[in-house]
């Protein structure tokens, strides 16, 4: 219990994630629901614990109330101990004044405290709302064997997406030479996943310079990388070769979510060797109905399912009604499709009800979303593309 | 609530089942994801009970290995909370007990040490959403030295055996036991789901224990009903006994009737919680087919399934066609075999094309880990 | 699990507590050691959960570090409950921009959603910066039975302090009939104790319409309470007479301390029936040497004593070397008096190190104090009512 | 750390103890406010070991109260963690076992479900803070089969019975056993702190389970050397046997020293975690006179103590006098009592005046619950 902690991981929780606004109006992005059974946050916590990190400052600040009671001690993913494991770690005031977090290097830095009471070596930084399977073991293994100051995780991405990401260049020993913030002409195509690791020491160093800095943004990206670069820091690109997602959009998130059904989907959530941990309610098992009918789907407990669904991701406490289809749709927890409603190619929050013969959305490549607690009264037609949530007309509340 | 609850996990009534080969009763899975303690745990801290005594028989392992320290029911508490008691004299003995009132007897430092003035007993012999907040409330308005519960709502009463027939007077004292009587409240004091007060428990339980020689347990009913006040709290909440092989498939199958799992799964007393399992959501193939049927998350469906209760991590392979059935956890059906009336134990892997069925009647059961 | 919670909690925590200063600069005043082995949250806590209230939110916004990790998920007060438990409540960002809390009556309405999932009868508003043994649980009894809107705990305090605190003027029935902040000349001596039972449907009521008053200050005893009195709502006083201290300065600090020394002390730390909870460390017993010599004294565990300590309240962990003396003092945990120190009528915080034949205070009501980390030097001389902190010359580090 | 951990909470090496009449030797108070079984399951804990198993004797229901879910140890995990383990046949005998041999055949399950590739084992017949680490480096540096545990800094070694003697050779490879030599290692491989791999393990205990005639420890151990490389890892870290009464006192006594009290709590291996239990600040009244003690928490102290040990809530009252005593939690010793080399179990209560004297080699013990 006394002992040191090799590396100490800090995940930057507090992204409104203002494009998903329908489904984070009330609650911070990587609280919102993903593949039936988890929230985004969870695919780095699990991470995390998978690879042997069991401590874990999470930063928050927006709508954390429901994050925070998710999060608790971190009971769900084993990191409930006394010495190091979970702890959410809001915005706060100090002697001199509060602050809210300027930037991810800012809320980093507020919260240097935390990392020095566990004096680790390395510091681990991550996002918590990126979708994937990650083991930072390996990462930090390179980070150590190539003695790097800071290694940084880079995926692979097409030359069209290279110029929406911050984009490596490296040499041929996998060093960083140069990194470009969405250059219009990308010479690489090694994508910062925004996932840091850096020696503790180095980390404090270039933070405290940073915030001395009455032009810096306080942000990693923008200005901490950069400013080691500048000064020839060991800095390192590791690259990841998984399934990797930012679903900062509401047709990428519906995409993420596609990503997981079928017998090999892209990315399978029911490998015992990456098991993803979730907090868990109470919900019974699921009853499938006389008539029903689904196929090609993922499904949640606690339902009843007497309609259809297709190719789609259903989460738990979900009433599916006689003759409703639910078809290339996402179905949040506690929702209720009416009778011969018709869902397809949409997205529909938690604790919606959409009314009888209902149809939402249609063949589109742009999700229709209903956002959490809407009702859809009977008969209703929503537009693909079309975002109904509580303000909006449409939802008959 | 003012009262402690001790959950006596049972045997099973002398049965020799293969089911319980290797676990308590208690251990039993059921409905999918529970495991048949989940439903006295559910049931007494729904009731706002938060002290519980859970007396264990042998085998406790699988019981252990599921409860842990009671974290799923908000029992793993510094005080109070839940207590795993010896069934066995505590100090010296090294045999094992196999009456109630033996188990009972040697806990009595555990009711002595609660400070509530009630106790909630209940066996694991069935399963039932009960809220025992009411049968308290019963005991203490009728004055009870003890209070029996009995339900009007009985899912395999015809498999009742060893069980006692009792008779009420219309203020529901109970006058007679064992009475061959048709009319009578059928049930299973056997499965000893009563209330008592605490000291009155304690010393009962002294009186009983100042009397040598052993007596069986309708002896001691009949000759308490002569001097105490027992009296029967009846109830239309439903109860699924599980006594033998065909109960507990046609108990499981009855879970698929709407108001069975009304009665267990929506009821206001609160929901029935067991131990979380991190499983993903239940994956259905391109040509999965589930009509009538409980699906557990984390369960892979890509043949036909109709009239089933599919557990945790099982998974039904193409073609395959699996009815009035019962697939316990991580066991898998082959492609293109034929199940009926059958019930695979955890674990078990029955090859492709295999035909397999029993009846209602005769289940085919397939044990723990076993290849067919 | 599913049952509603008669009455929750709020536990205003936010204060900085400037006047303790030299206490509070790297921690919030409710994170304050006191009695030898607890924190003053403590106190409220522990009368929570031994009145059976399981579900209670903390709020917090200064210095929360120490004070979120000291409280964690409640398990020290057995309030690491699935459903209810200890919530901690920081200040957090919405939809709309984010608020710091404006005042007491603001930062219960900002986490109107936390009361509103366990759906109560009833919400306790408590401080937790008092230092006091009471059970919420009658005084609740008397708010259900007068049918009240209202019920504020008042102390009977003397004529002369009655015009420090806000002051309750009652009918025979014990309904409150005027309430005075501070008034010059006291109609009465019932002195609020700021701690409120609401009707859950009043309480959001009055939230409601005070945030919507742009003049408010958003404080209960300066706003909410006076508009409800206008409104001839149910108000009632209850009283309490056991021992209650609101430990504001350094100078009532220091004798609450006090108070707890002796066998019949004023407030009875050691009392089976009202257990004070609090989160442990792993210190091993304390050992007393030979040439020790422990009077009339509160020690904690895993010090070591080779010297005296008189009348005082000794933290865990403090090392008392030879020939030294404590007297008429508090020394905080982990703090190390050198040989032949002195130390009277002072508070010597966590982690200090007094040098050799340093001469603390004196006799004073006056308290010297040495904040937490300060070194002094062997054979300094620190006068009474003097404050040493990290900053100042005296502190030799 | 790439181990799964061991304990066996083992019996008192056949001695009849009153000390241990009503609970497990790692049950038995220590040092203030420990239990021997803290001591075990701290080192394993401050080397790392995330997974250990408790295979506890009968009368374990002291030692599951005191270590409940292992969450003071950070041991309630999902995964790993504490897992309690039966000391007989898992499913279908219900003798009990006495040998440490048949309690590991017993558990071959819980062996083969874990993830570590070696295993740490340990009694809890003595107390120290040991570093595990370190000794399953040695072992694996070593390529040892079996690698037991010696220490050179042994409290108590004159009561040292039932042990092993061992010889090594200069790698420290061990090459006899019992031997007379002086100047052998005299340790206690009764005690059972060692390394050996999984997978050997395993192995190992299938080839001794078909081995069919009973041998006691000596004689498996001294086959043992002869096939497989058993390797003895020493160390100077301090170790104290608790044999029987003396043994007790002296070893309790010996914490008065300033060496021992570095060894045991102030070791960079890391704290001994103990259950929490409240307790407010020790009280020291006006006329409190303590000299060379150690005083937990809770405890009240208006008399004059020297050389003893106090627990947690006990009370030493104005006038009495206790010397080189033991007193256990909440006991009380009354008014002007004179107490010298006294061991008092918990919730004793002495009364005013009374004289109480032993002597180190025959200390005076008063049972739990006595008053006099």
């Amino acid at each position: 219990m006394g002992e040191r902690k090799e590396c100490v991981a800090m995940l930057l929780a507090g992204g409104q994630g203002s494009r998903l606004i329908p489904l984070t109006k009330h609650t911070a992005k990587p609280a919102v629901p993903f593949g039936g059974k988890y929230t985004i946050i969870d695919f780095s916590l699990s991470n995390c614990i998978n690879s042997d990190i069991d401590t874990v400052g999470v930063l928050t600040q927006y709508q954390p109330l429901e994050l925070n009671d998710y999060l608790g001690r971190g009971g769900p993913w084993d990191m409930n101990l006394k010495y190091g494991g979970l702890h959410v770690l809001p915005p706060y005031q100090a002697e001199k004044g509060g602050d809210w977090f300027k930037g991810t290097a800012n809320a980093i830095y507020q919260n240097l405290r935390f990392i020095r009471r566990y004096n680790p070596r390395y510091v681990l930084i991550l996002s918590g709302d990126h979708i994937y399977k990650m083991n930072y073991r390996k990462m930090l293994q390179a980070h150590i064997q190539k003695e790097a100051d800071c290694t940084i995780a880079v995926i692979n991405v097409s030359k069209e997406e290279a110029s929406r990401f911050g984009i490596m260049n490296t040499d041929d020993s996998g060093r960083i030479t140069e990194f470009e913030e969405k250059p219009a002409h990308p010479k690489s195509t090694l994508a910062s996943m925004g996932v840091y690791i850096f020696s503790t020491d180095k980390l404090i160093e270039y933070l405290t310079e940073d915030e001395n800095d009455p032009d810096s943004d306080n942000d990693f990206g923008k200005n901490v990388i950069p400013r080691m670069l500048g000064d020839k820091q060991r800095m390192f690109a590791y690259t990841f070769d998984g399934y990797w997602r930012d679903v900062g959009t509401l047709a990428s998130f519906w995409a993420a979510n596609m990503d997981v059904i079928g017998e090999n989907p892209a990315l399978n959530l029911n490998d015992p060797s990456w098991r993803i941990y979730y907090r868990h309610g109470f919900s019974h098992p699921e009853y499938v109905g006389t008539g029903a009918l689904i196929k090609n789907s993922l499904i949640g407990d606690g339902g009843e399912m007497y309609g259809s669904a297709d190719h789609s991701v259903v989460f738990s406490d979900v009433l599916i009604k006689e003759r409703a289809l639910v078809k290339d749709s996402i179905v949040m927890g506690g929702s209720v499709i009416g009778e011969g409603a018709r869902i397809e190619h949409a997205i529909i929050a938690e604790n919606v009800t959409i009314g009888k013969d209902a149809q939402i959305g249609g063949e589109s490549d742009n999700p229709a979303v209903v956002a959490s607690g809407v009702i859809i009264p009977a008969g209703t037609q929503i537009e693909p593309g079309e975002i109904v949530d509580e303000d909006s007309p449409k939802g008959g509340r | 609530m003012d009262a402690a609850g001790i959950i006596l996990s049972e045997p099973y009534l002398g049965l020799k089942e293969r089911l319980i080969d290797k676990r308590t009763l208690a251990a039993l899975p059921f409905a999918s994801k529970y495991r048949l303690i989940d439903f006295s745990l559910s049931n007494m801290v729904n009731a706002g009970i938060r002290n519980v005594g859970l007396i264990e028989e042998k085998k406790y392992n699988s019981l252990m290995h599921h409860v842990r320290s009671g974290q799923e029911w908000d029992l793993d508490r510094k005080h109070g909370g839940l207590t795993y008691l010896p069934p066995s004299a505590a100090v010296n003995s090294t045999h094992r007990t196999n009456t109630r009132l033996e188990a009972l007897l040697n806990n009595r430092s555990f009711l002595r040490h609660t400070s509530e003035d009630y106790i909630v007993m209940c066996g694991t012999g069935y399963v039932g959403n009960i809220n025992f907040q009411n049968m308290l409330d019963f005991h203490i308005e009728k004055k009870a030295d003890i209070t029996y519960f009995f339900s009007h709502n009985a899912i395999n009463k015809p498999a009742l055996r060893d069980r006692l027939k009792v008779k009420a007077d219309d203020d529901w004292r109970i006058i007679s036991v064992d009475t061959s009587d048709k009319e009578a409240l059928c049930a299973d004091m056997a499965m000893a789901t009563c209330v008592v007060g605490r000291d009155y428990l304690l010393d009962l339980l002294d009186r009983l224990s100042r009397q040598s020689e052993a007596r069986s347990y309708p002896e001691i009913i009949t000759s308490l009903i002569q001097t105490e006040k027992v009296m029967a709290y009846t109830t239309d909440e439903m109860v699924i006994y599980l006594d033998d092989l065909p109960a507990y498939l046609s108990g499981s199958l009855a879970l698929l009737r709407h108001d069975v799992q009304q009665e267990l799964f929506h009821s206001e007393n609160g929901p029935i919680i067991t131990k979380t399992k991190d499983s993903p959501a239940t994956r259905y193939g391109e040509n999965a087919e589930v009509v009538n049927s409980l699906i557990a998350d984390g369960s892979t469906i890509e043949g036909s399934v109709e009239n089933c209760i599919i557990f945790r991590g099982a998974r039904i392979k193409e073609g395959a066609v699996v009815r009035n059935s019962v697939i316990m956890q991580e066991s898998t059906v082959g492609e293109d075999a034929f199940l009926n009336y059958a019930v695979l134990d955890k674990q078990v892997i029955i090859n492709d094309g295999r035909t397999l069925s029993g009846y209602l009647s005769h289940p085919f059961y397939c044990g723990r880990n076993e290849i067919i």
